[in-house]
Protein backbone atom coordinates (compact mmCIF):
# COMPACT_ATOMS: atom_id res chain seq x y z
CA UNK A 1 0.00 0.00 0.00
CA UNK A 2 2.97 2.31 0.62
CA UNK A 3 4.28 1.27 -2.87
CA UNK A 4 1.03 2.15 -4.35
CA UNK A 5 0.85 5.66 -2.87
CA UNK A 6 4.84 5.96 -3.64
CA UNK A 7 3.89 5.47 -7.47
CA UNK A 8 0.81 7.67 -7.16
CA UNK A 9 2.66 10.65 -6.19
CA UNK A 10 6.05 9.97 -8.51
CA UNK A 11 3.24 9.80 -11.52
CA UNK A 12 2.29 13.03 -10.07
CA UNK A 13 5.65 14.43 -9.88
CA UNK A 14 5.98 13.54 -13.47
CA UNK A 15 3.09 15.31 -14.16
CA UNK A 16 4.12 18.46 -12.07
CA UNK A 17 7.64 18.47 -13.92
CA UNK A 18 5.97 17.96 -17.70
CA UNK A 19 4.29 20.93 -16.79
CA UNK A 20 7.56 22.71 -15.48
CA UNK A 21 9.16 21.98 -18.81
CA UNK A 22 6.69 22.83 -21.31
CA UNK A 23 5.90 26.29 -19.61
CA UNK A 24 4.23 28.23 -21.28
CA UNK A 25 5.10 31.37 -18.82
CA UNK A 26 7.74 31.76 -15.88
CA UNK A 27 5.15 31.54 -13.65
CA UNK A 28 3.51 28.29 -14.65
CA UNK A 29 7.00 27.20 -14.40
CA UNK A 30 7.82 27.97 -10.90
CA UNK A 31 3.89 26.92 -9.88
CA UNK A 32 4.62 23.68 -11.32
CA UNK A 33 7.76 23.12 -9.32
CA UNK A 34 6.45 24.30 -5.96
CA UNK A 35 3.79 21.39 -6.76
CA UNK A 36 6.68 19.09 -7.24
CA UNK A 37 8.12 20.15 -3.74
CA UNK A 38 5.19 19.46 -2.05
CA UNK A 39 4.85 15.92 -3.76
CA UNK A 40 8.46 15.29 -2.61
CA UNK A 41 7.69 16.21 1.43
CA UNK A 42 5.19 13.65 1.03
CA UNK A 43 6.79 10.95 -1.01
CA UNK A 44 9.74 11.40 1.75
CA UNK A 45 6.95 10.81 4.38
CA UNK A 46 5.62 7.88 2.88
CA UNK A 47 8.84 6.54 2.26
CA UNK A 48 9.38 6.89 6.22
CA UNK A 49 6.99 4.57 6.92
CA UNK A 50 8.09 2.32 3.89
CA UNK A 51 11.21 1.76 5.79
CA UNK A 52 10.32 1.94 8.76
CA UNK A 53 12.81 4.69 9.84
CA UNK A 54 10.40 7.55 10.96
CA UNK A 55 13.37 9.91 11.66
CA UNK A 56 13.33 10.26 7.94
CA UNK A 57 10.59 12.94 8.39
CA UNK A 58 12.68 15.66 9.81
CA UNK A 59 13.80 15.77 6.05
CA UNK A 60 10.14 15.92 5.11
CA UNK A 61 9.99 18.64 7.50
CA UNK A 62 13.08 20.39 6.13
CA UNK A 63 11.76 20.33 2.31
CA UNK A 64 8.50 21.76 3.39
CA UNK A 65 10.55 24.95 4.36
CA UNK A 66 13.21 25.15 1.64
CA UNK A 67 10.36 24.36 -0.55
CA UNK A 68 8.85 27.60 0.41
CA UNK A 69 11.70 29.69 0.80
CA UNK A 70 12.93 28.61 -2.68
CA UNK A 71 10.13 30.11 -4.09
CA UNK A 72 10.18 33.04 -2.84
CA UNK A 73 13.95 33.25 -3.53
CA UNK A 74 12.72 32.58 -7.45
CA UNK A 75 9.63 34.52 -7.36
CA UNK A 76 11.87 38.05 -6.04
CA UNK A 77 14.31 37.15 -8.61
CA UNK A 78 11.97 36.71 -11.67
CA UNK A 79 9.93 40.07 -10.30
CA UNK A 80 12.93 42.21 -9.70
CA UNK A 81 16.21 40.31 -11.10
CA UNK A 82 18.05 40.76 -8.02
CA UNK A 83 17.57 40.09 -4.44
CA UNK A 84 18.26 43.47 -2.88
CA UNK A 85 14.87 45.68 -4.49
CA UNK A 86 12.85 46.30 -1.01
CA UNK A 87 9.28 45.04 -2.12
CA UNK A 88 8.41 48.21 0.54
CA UNK A 89 7.08 50.63 -2.14
CA UNK A 90 6.15 53.28 -0.38
CA UNK A 91 8.99 53.10 2.27
CA UNK A 92 6.76 51.92 4.74
CA UNK A 93 8.55 49.79 6.95
CA UNK A 94 7.66 49.33 10.83
CA UNK A 95 7.54 45.38 11.86
CA UNK A 96 10.25 43.20 11.18
CA UNK A 97 12.79 46.04 11.23
CA UNK A 98 15.83 45.38 13.13
CA UNK A 99 16.30 47.09 16.80
CA UNK B 1 -6.79 -3.91 11.80
CA UNK B 2 -10.10 -1.26 10.76
CA UNK B 3 -7.33 1.39 11.47
CA UNK B 4 -5.38 -0.14 9.04
CA UNK B 5 -7.54 -0.42 6.39
CA UNK B 6 -8.70 3.40 7.01
CA UNK B 7 -5.14 4.23 6.62
CA UNK B 8 -4.79 2.66 3.31
CA UNK B 9 -7.94 4.25 2.42
CA UNK B 10 -6.83 7.74 3.18
CA UNK B 11 -3.38 7.11 1.89
CA UNK B 12 -4.58 5.76 -1.63
CA UNK B 13 -7.31 8.26 -2.20
CA UNK B 14 -5.20 11.24 -1.24
CA UNK B 15 -2.85 9.65 -3.57
CA UNK B 16 -5.26 9.62 -6.26
CA UNK B 17 -6.31 12.75 -5.85
CA UNK B 18 -2.60 13.74 -6.69
CA UNK B 19 -2.68 12.44 -9.65
CA UNK B 20 -6.06 14.28 -10.35
CA UNK B 21 -4.41 17.45 -9.47
CA UNK B 22 -1.54 16.49 -11.80
CA UNK B 23 -3.99 16.14 -14.66
CA UNK B 24 -6.11 19.32 -13.73
CA UNK B 25 -2.65 21.08 -14.08
CA UNK B 26 -2.75 20.33 -18.06
CA UNK B 27 -6.15 20.40 -18.76
CA UNK B 28 -6.93 24.18 -17.43
CA UNK B 29 -6.11 26.81 -19.73
CA UNK B 30 -4.38 29.17 -18.07
CA UNK B 31 -1.82 30.11 -15.39
CA UNK B 32 -4.47 31.33 -12.75
CA UNK B 33 -6.92 28.67 -13.34
CA UNK B 34 -3.73 26.13 -12.94
CA UNK B 35 -3.42 27.29 -9.16
CA UNK B 36 -6.53 26.05 -8.26
CA UNK B 37 -5.63 22.58 -9.63
CA UNK B 38 -2.20 23.04 -7.64
CA UNK B 39 -4.52 23.76 -4.35
CA UNK B 40 -6.03 20.47 -4.70
CA UNK B 41 -2.80 18.70 -4.18
CA UNK B 42 -1.23 21.10 -1.76
CA UNK B 43 -4.45 20.73 0.71
CA UNK B 44 -6.65 17.41 0.62
CA UNK B 45 -4.62 15.02 -0.80
CA UNK B 46 -1.64 16.13 1.50
CA UNK B 47 -3.90 16.36 4.43
CA UNK B 48 -5.26 12.65 3.36
CA UNK B 49 -1.75 10.93 2.71
CA UNK B 50 -0.24 12.63 6.12
CA UNK B 51 -3.02 11.79 8.33
CA UNK B 52 -3.18 8.11 6.75
CA UNK B 53 0.59 7.73 7.91
CA UNK B 54 -0.45 9.40 11.40
CA UNK B 55 -2.62 6.55 11.85
CA UNK B 56 -0.30 4.03 11.54
CA UNK B 57 2.17 6.41 13.39
CA UNK B 58 -0.11 6.38 16.51
CA UNK B 59 0.57 8.43 19.10
CA UNK B 60 4.22 8.97 19.22
CA UNK B 61 6.98 11.64 17.89
CA UNK B 62 6.24 10.60 14.27
CA UNK B 63 2.62 11.62 14.30
CA UNK B 64 3.87 15.06 15.98
CA UNK B 65 6.30 15.29 13.09
CA UNK B 66 3.34 14.86 10.55
CA UNK B 67 1.60 17.32 12.06
CA UNK B 68 4.02 19.90 11.82
CA UNK B 69 4.58 19.09 8.25
CA UNK B 70 0.99 19.36 7.66
CA UNK B 71 1.04 22.79 9.79
CA UNK B 72 3.96 24.04 7.66
CA UNK B 73 2.15 23.63 3.77
CA UNK B 74 -1.08 24.52 5.46
CA UNK B 75 0.93 28.29 5.94
CA UNK B 76 2.93 27.94 3.35
CA UNK B 77 0.94 26.46 0.44
CA UNK B 78 -1.29 29.44 0.15
CA UNK B 79 1.24 32.00 1.19
CA UNK B 80 3.19 30.62 -2.48
CA UNK B 81 -0.06 30.16 -4.05
CA UNK B 82 -1.03 33.83 -3.06
CA UNK B 83 2.86 35.17 -3.93
CA UNK B 84 2.99 33.56 -7.48
CA UNK B 85 -0.45 34.89 -8.38
CA UNK B 86 0.40 38.25 -7.53
CA UNK B 87 3.70 38.35 -8.98
CA UNK B 88 2.25 37.27 -12.13
CA UNK B 89 -0.44 40.02 -12.27
CA UNK B 90 1.82 42.41 -11.30
CA UNK B 91 4.14 41.75 -13.91
CA UNK B 92 0.68 42.28 -16.37
CA UNK B 93 0.04 38.41 -17.25
CA UNK B 94 -4.09 38.28 -17.84
CA UNK B 95 -6.08 36.14 -16.96
CA UNK B 96 -8.12 34.19 -19.24
CA UNK B 97 -11.50 35.26 -18.02
CA UNK B 98 -15.69 34.28 -19.23
CA UNK B 99 -16.76 36.28 -21.38
CA UNK B 100 -20.55 35.83 -20.72
CA UNK C 1 4.12 38.40 28.99
CA UNK C 2 4.22 37.99 25.18
CA UNK C 3 8.22 36.38 25.38
CA UNK C 4 7.61 34.06 28.38
CA UNK C 5 4.71 32.40 26.15
CA UNK C 6 6.41 32.42 23.14
CA UNK C 7 9.70 30.77 25.11
CA UNK C 8 7.39 28.38 26.18
CA UNK C 9 5.78 27.67 23.37
CA UNK C 10 9.64 26.76 21.88
CA UNK C 11 9.99 24.89 24.66
CA UNK C 12 7.57 22.88 23.87
CA UNK C 13 7.81 22.75 20.26
CA UNK C 14 11.83 21.67 21.08
CA UNK C 15 10.69 19.07 23.85
CA UNK C 16 7.62 17.21 21.16
CA UNK C 17 10.66 17.32 18.10
CA UNK C 18 13.64 15.92 20.45
CA UNK C 19 11.95 13.68 22.79
CA UNK C 20 14.88 12.88 24.56
CA UNK C 21 15.04 13.98 28.12
CA UNK C 22 19.35 13.36 28.55
CA UNK C 23 20.40 16.29 31.23
CA UNK C 24 22.79 17.35 27.85
CA UNK C 25 20.05 17.53 25.37
CA UNK C 26 17.88 19.34 27.98
CA UNK C 27 20.55 21.80 28.64
CA UNK C 28 21.07 21.94 24.83
CA UNK C 29 17.79 22.74 24.10
CA UNK C 30 17.54 25.48 26.65
CA UNK C 31 20.55 27.19 25.29
CA UNK C 32 18.83 26.82 21.69
CA UNK C 33 15.19 28.07 22.51
CA UNK C 34 17.05 31.20 24.23
CA UNK C 35 19.26 31.50 20.90
CA UNK C 36 16.08 31.52 19.03
CA UNK C 37 14.48 34.15 21.56
CA UNK C 38 17.29 36.22 21.20
CA UNK C 39 17.09 36.28 17.12
CA UNK C 40 13.73 36.68 16.90
CA UNK C 41 13.92 39.12 19.29
CA UNK C 42 16.91 41.29 17.30
CA UNK C 43 14.57 40.43 14.01
CA UNK C 44 11.43 41.88 15.79
CA UNK C 45 8.71 39.51 14.56
CA UNK C 46 7.63 38.66 17.80
CA UNK C 47 4.02 40.44 17.69
CA UNK C 48 0.26 39.73 18.26
CA UNK C 49 0.35 38.84 14.43
CA UNK C 50 3.29 36.70 14.55
CA UNK C 51 2.27 34.71 17.68
CA UNK C 52 -1.44 35.44 18.16
CA UNK C 53 -1.41 33.82 21.56
CA UNK C 54 -4.46 35.35 23.12
CA UNK C 55 -6.43 33.80 20.31
CA UNK C 56 -5.01 30.46 19.88
CA UNK C 57 -8.00 28.65 21.66
CA UNK C 58 -10.56 29.97 19.47
CA UNK C 59 -8.37 28.66 15.89
CA UNK C 60 -9.49 25.13 15.96
CA UNK C 61 -13.11 26.21 16.24
CA UNK C 62 -12.81 28.55 12.98
CA UNK C 63 -10.53 26.18 11.50
CA UNK C 64 -12.71 23.10 12.08
CA UNK C 65 -15.18 25.09 9.93
CA UNK C 66 -12.37 25.95 7.28
CA UNK C 67 -11.61 21.96 6.88
CA UNK C 68 -15.39 21.54 6.04
CA UNK C 69 -15.44 23.92 3.61
CA UNK C 70 -11.96 23.15 2.13
CA UNK C 71 -13.42 19.22 1.37
CA UNK C 72 -16.61 20.48 0.04
CA UNK C 73 -14.36 23.21 -2.51
CA UNK C 74 -11.77 20.38 -3.38
CA UNK C 75 -14.96 18.33 -4.63
CA UNK C 76 -16.53 20.68 -6.41
CA UNK C 77 -12.88 21.06 -8.30
CA UNK C 78 -12.29 17.59 -8.66
CA UNK C 79 -15.55 17.15 -10.64
CA UNK C 80 -14.55 19.86 -13.04
CA UNK C 81 -11.04 18.57 -13.47
CA UNK C 82 -12.45 14.74 -14.42
CA UNK C 83 -15.12 16.20 -16.23
CA UNK C 84 -15.72 14.46 -19.54
CA UNK C 85 -16.36 17.01 -22.05
CA UNK C 86 -14.19 19.83 -22.13
CA UNK C 87 -13.57 21.48 -18.52
CA UNK C 88 -16.64 23.30 -17.35
CA UNK C 89 -15.18 26.07 -15.99
CA UNK C 90 -16.03 29.98 -16.24
CA UNK C 91 -12.69 32.03 -14.75
CA UNK C 92 -14.06 34.89 -12.72
CA UNK C 93 -11.84 37.94 -11.39
CA UNK C 94 -14.07 39.77 -8.52
CA UNK C 95 -13.30 42.49 -6.33
CA UNK C 96 -14.72 41.70 -2.90
CA UNK C 97 -14.22 44.45 0.56
CA UNK C 98 -12.18 43.48 2.77
CA UNK C 99 -14.37 43.35 5.77
CA UNK C 100 -11.62 42.44 8.16
CA UNK C 101 -10.54 45.15 10.74
CA UNK C 102 -6.97 44.14 11.25
CA UNK C 103 -4.65 43.10 9.44
CA UNK C 104 -4.17 39.70 11.06
CA UNK C 105 -8.00 38.70 10.10
CA UNK C 106 -7.14 39.97 6.48
CA UNK C 107 -4.34 37.77 6.20
CA UNK C 108 -6.29 35.06 7.78
CA UNK C 109 -9.27 35.78 5.48
CA UNK C 110 -7.01 35.99 2.23
CA UNK C 111 -5.14 32.53 3.36
CA UNK C 112 -8.68 30.97 3.96
CA UNK C 113 -9.69 31.85 0.49
CA UNK C 114 -5.89 30.82 -1.24
CA UNK C 115 -6.72 27.56 0.68
CA UNK C 116 -10.10 26.30 -0.52
CA UNK C 117 -9.54 25.47 -3.74
CA UNK C 118 -11.30 27.20 -6.61
CA UNK C 119 -10.32 30.92 -5.56
CA UNK C 120 -6.78 31.93 -5.17
CA UNK C 121 -6.13 36.11 -3.62
CA UNK C 122 -4.23 37.43 -6.50
CA UNK C 123 -4.03 40.95 -4.45
CA UNK C 124 -4.56 42.38 -0.47
CA UNK C 125 -5.32 45.81 -0.45
CA UNK C 126 -6.17 48.25 2.19
CA UNK C 127 -9.88 48.26 1.44
CA UNK C 128 -10.64 44.82 -0.96
CA UNK C 129 -9.16 41.55 -2.27
CA UNK C 130 -8.84 40.87 -5.52
CA UNK C 131 -10.17 37.24 -6.15
CA UNK C 132 -9.11 34.89 -9.07
CA UNK C 133 -12.14 32.39 -9.20
CA UNK C 134 -12.47 29.18 -10.76
CA UNK C 135 -16.06 29.20 -12.31
CA UNK C 136 -19.05 31.98 -11.42
CA UNK C 137 -20.26 29.69 -8.64
CA UNK C 138 -17.78 30.10 -6.62
CA UNK C 139 -17.30 33.72 -7.21
CA UNK C 140 -21.34 34.16 -6.22
CA UNK C 141 -20.40 31.94 -3.07
CA UNK C 142 -17.20 34.32 -1.71
CA UNK C 143 -19.17 37.75 -3.35
CA UNK C 144 -21.22 36.88 -0.08
CA UNK C 145 -18.83 37.22 2.68
CA UNK C 146 -20.26 34.45 4.50
CA UNK C 147 -16.31 33.62 5.24
CA UNK C 148 -15.63 36.37 6.38
CA UNK C 149 -18.62 36.66 8.95
CA UNK C 150 -17.48 33.48 10.35
CA UNK C 151 -13.54 34.71 10.76
CA UNK C 152 -15.24 37.44 12.93
CA UNK C 153 -17.56 35.24 14.53
CA UNK C 154 -15.72 32.57 15.77
CA UNK C 155 -11.89 33.92 16.68
CA UNK C 156 -12.00 37.94 17.30
CA UNK C 157 -15.42 38.32 18.86
CA UNK C 158 -15.32 38.34 22.57
CA UNK D 1 0.36 49.69 2.89
CA UNK D 2 2.76 47.00 2.08
CA UNK D 3 1.81 44.90 -1.13
CA UNK D 4 2.63 41.26 0.61
CA UNK D 5 1.33 41.03 4.37
CA UNK D 6 0.61 37.94 3.94
CA UNK D 7 4.34 37.10 3.26
CA UNK D 8 5.45 39.56 5.78
CA UNK D 9 2.67 37.69 8.40
CA UNK D 10 3.67 34.03 7.97
CA UNK D 11 7.46 34.81 7.56
CA UNK D 12 7.18 36.54 10.98
CA UNK D 13 5.44 32.74 12.43
CA UNK D 14 8.01 30.49 10.60
CA UNK D 15 11.38 32.02 11.16
CA UNK D 16 11.24 31.16 14.84
CA UNK D 17 10.19 27.91 14.19
CA UNK D 18 12.78 27.36 11.44
CA UNK D 19 16.04 28.49 13.61
CA UNK D 20 14.72 26.41 16.43
CA UNK D 21 14.61 23.51 13.91
CA UNK D 22 17.94 24.28 12.74
CA UNK D 23 19.42 24.34 16.37
CA UNK D 24 17.27 20.33 16.55
CA UNK D 25 18.97 19.56 14.08
CA UNK D 26 22.36 20.69 15.30
CA UNK D 27 22.02 18.49 18.40
CA UNK D 28 20.44 15.95 17.45
CA UNK D 29 23.08 14.00 14.56
CA UNK D 30 23.97 10.98 16.48
CA UNK D 31 20.18 10.30 16.85
CA UNK D 32 18.95 10.58 13.51
CA UNK D 33 20.01 12.18 10.02
CA UNK D 34 21.26 15.78 10.58
CA UNK D 35 24.15 17.25 12.02
CA UNK D 36 26.19 20.22 11.50
CA UNK D 37 25.84 20.60 8.04
CA UNK D 38 22.42 20.20 6.96
CA UNK D 39 21.81 22.61 10.47
CA UNK D 40 24.07 25.50 9.18
CA UNK D 41 22.21 25.42 5.79
CA UNK D 42 18.94 25.40 7.49
CA UNK D 43 19.66 27.90 9.96
CA UNK D 44 21.20 30.58 7.25
CA UNK D 45 17.56 29.95 5.06
CA UNK D 46 15.87 31.12 7.96
CA UNK D 47 18.18 34.51 7.81
CA UNK D 48 17.61 34.10 3.86
CA UNK D 49 13.80 33.65 4.06
CA UNK D 50 13.94 36.83 6.70
CA UNK D 51 16.43 39.04 4.17
CA UNK D 52 14.01 38.23 1.03
CA UNK D 53 10.87 39.28 2.94
CA UNK D 54 12.22 41.99 5.18
CA UNK D 55 14.90 43.35 2.35
CA UNK D 56 18.61 42.73 2.23
CA UNK D 57 19.92 45.71 4.38
CA UNK D 58 17.52 44.34 7.53
CA UNK D 59 18.92 40.69 6.84
CA UNK D 60 22.75 42.10 7.13
CA UNK D 61 21.84 43.94 10.48
CA UNK D 62 20.86 40.69 12.46
CA UNK D 63 24.00 39.34 12.19
CA UNK D 64 26.85 41.90 11.64
CA UNK D 65 29.41 41.29 8.73
CA UNK D 66 32.35 40.88 10.50
CA UNK D 67 30.62 38.63 13.55
CA UNK D 68 29.92 36.35 10.41
CA UNK D 69 33.45 36.42 9.04
CA UNK D 70 35.00 35.47 12.80
CA UNK D 71 32.40 33.20 13.41
CA UNK D 72 33.32 30.95 9.96
CA UNK D 73 36.63 30.89 11.31
CA UNK D 74 35.27 30.36 14.73
CA UNK D 75 34.01 26.71 13.89
CA UNK D 76 37.21 25.59 11.74
CA UNK D 77 38.93 26.56 14.83
CA UNK D 78 36.70 24.83 17.14
CA UNK D 79 37.04 21.77 14.24
CA UNK D 80 40.60 21.88 14.50
CA UNK D 81 41.06 22.35 18.30
CA UNK D 82 38.90 19.18 18.72
CA UNK D 83 41.66 17.41 16.99
CA UNK D 84 44.51 18.45 18.28
CA UNK D 85 43.06 18.13 22.26
CA UNK D 86 43.14 14.56 21.18
CA UNK D 87 46.43 14.56 20.22
CA UNK D 88 47.82 16.40 23.04
CA UNK D 89 45.98 13.69 25.51
CA UNK D 90 48.15 10.91 23.67
CA UNK D 91 45.56 9.81 20.65
CA UNK D 92 45.23 10.21 17.05
CA UNK D 93 43.90 13.44 15.18
CA UNK D 94 40.23 13.56 15.74
CA UNK D 95 40.58 10.43 17.86
CA UNK D 96 37.28 11.27 20.01
CA UNK D 97 37.60 8.08 22.41
CA UNK D 98 40.01 10.19 24.83
CA UNK D 99 38.62 13.09 25.15
CA UNK D 100 36.30 11.72 27.95
CA UNK D 101 36.14 9.91 31.10
CA UNK D 102 35.57 6.64 28.86
CA UNK D 103 35.29 6.15 25.51
CA UNK D 104 31.29 6.50 25.01
CA UNK D 105 31.48 10.07 27.05
CA UNK D 106 34.85 10.59 24.92
CA UNK D 107 33.11 10.00 21.89
CA UNK D 108 29.60 11.69 22.63
CA UNK D 109 31.79 14.92 23.58
CA UNK D 110 33.80 14.80 20.79
CA UNK D 111 31.59 14.44 17.54
CA UNK D 112 28.99 16.89 19.74
CA UNK D 113 31.89 19.85 19.57
CA UNK D 114 33.13 18.68 15.96
CA UNK D 115 29.63 18.84 14.83
CA UNK D 116 29.43 22.32 16.26
CA UNK D 117 32.10 23.43 14.56
CA UNK D 118 30.83 22.61 10.96
CA UNK D 119 27.22 24.27 11.88
CA UNK D 120 29.17 27.20 13.12
CA UNK D 121 31.19 27.61 9.81
CA UNK D 122 28.65 25.99 7.61
CA UNK D 123 26.08 28.61 8.81
CA UNK D 124 28.08 31.59 8.56
CA UNK D 125 29.72 30.90 5.13
CA UNK D 126 26.44 29.88 3.38
CA UNK D 127 25.53 33.62 4.80
CA UNK D 128 28.68 35.24 3.66
CA UNK D 129 27.70 33.83 0.03
CA UNK D 130 24.33 34.82 -0.29
CA UNK D 131 25.11 38.30 0.96
CA UNK D 132 27.66 38.47 -1.42
CA UNK D 133 25.85 37.14 -4.15
CA UNK D 134 22.50 39.13 -3.61
CA UNK D 135 24.42 42.49 -3.02
CA UNK D 136 25.83 42.52 -6.70
CA UNK D 137 25.56 45.41 -8.64
CA UNK D 138 23.56 47.77 -5.64
CA UNK D 139 24.72 51.06 -5.11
Amino acid sequence: MYIAASLAILVTMGLALARALSGPTTYDRIAAVNMHGTKTVLLIAVFAFLSGRTDVLDIALVYALINFIGVVAALKLVEHGNFHTSDNYDGDVKEGEPK
Amino acid sequence: MIIDILSSILLLVGAALGIVGGIGIHRFPDFYTRLHAIGITDTLSALMILLGLALQAGWSIAAFKLAMIFVFLFFTSPTASHALAYAAQHSGLKPKLDQK
Amino acid sequence: MRYISFVLLLVLFWIALSGHFEPLLLALGAVSVLLTAFLSHRMNIIDHESYPLHLSLKFPIYYSYLFGEIIKANIDVIKRILSWEKTPISPQMIEIPRSQLTDLGAVIYANSITLTPGTVTIKLSEDSLTVHALSKEVADDLATGTMSKEITKRVFKE
Amino acid sequence: MKPNLILHVIAKFLIPLIILFALYVQFHGDFGPGGGFQAGVIFSAAIILYSLVFGLESGEKIIPHHWLRILASLGVVIYAGVGIESLFLGGNYLDYTILGSNQIAGQHLGILLVELGVGITVAAAMLILFFAFAGRGRE
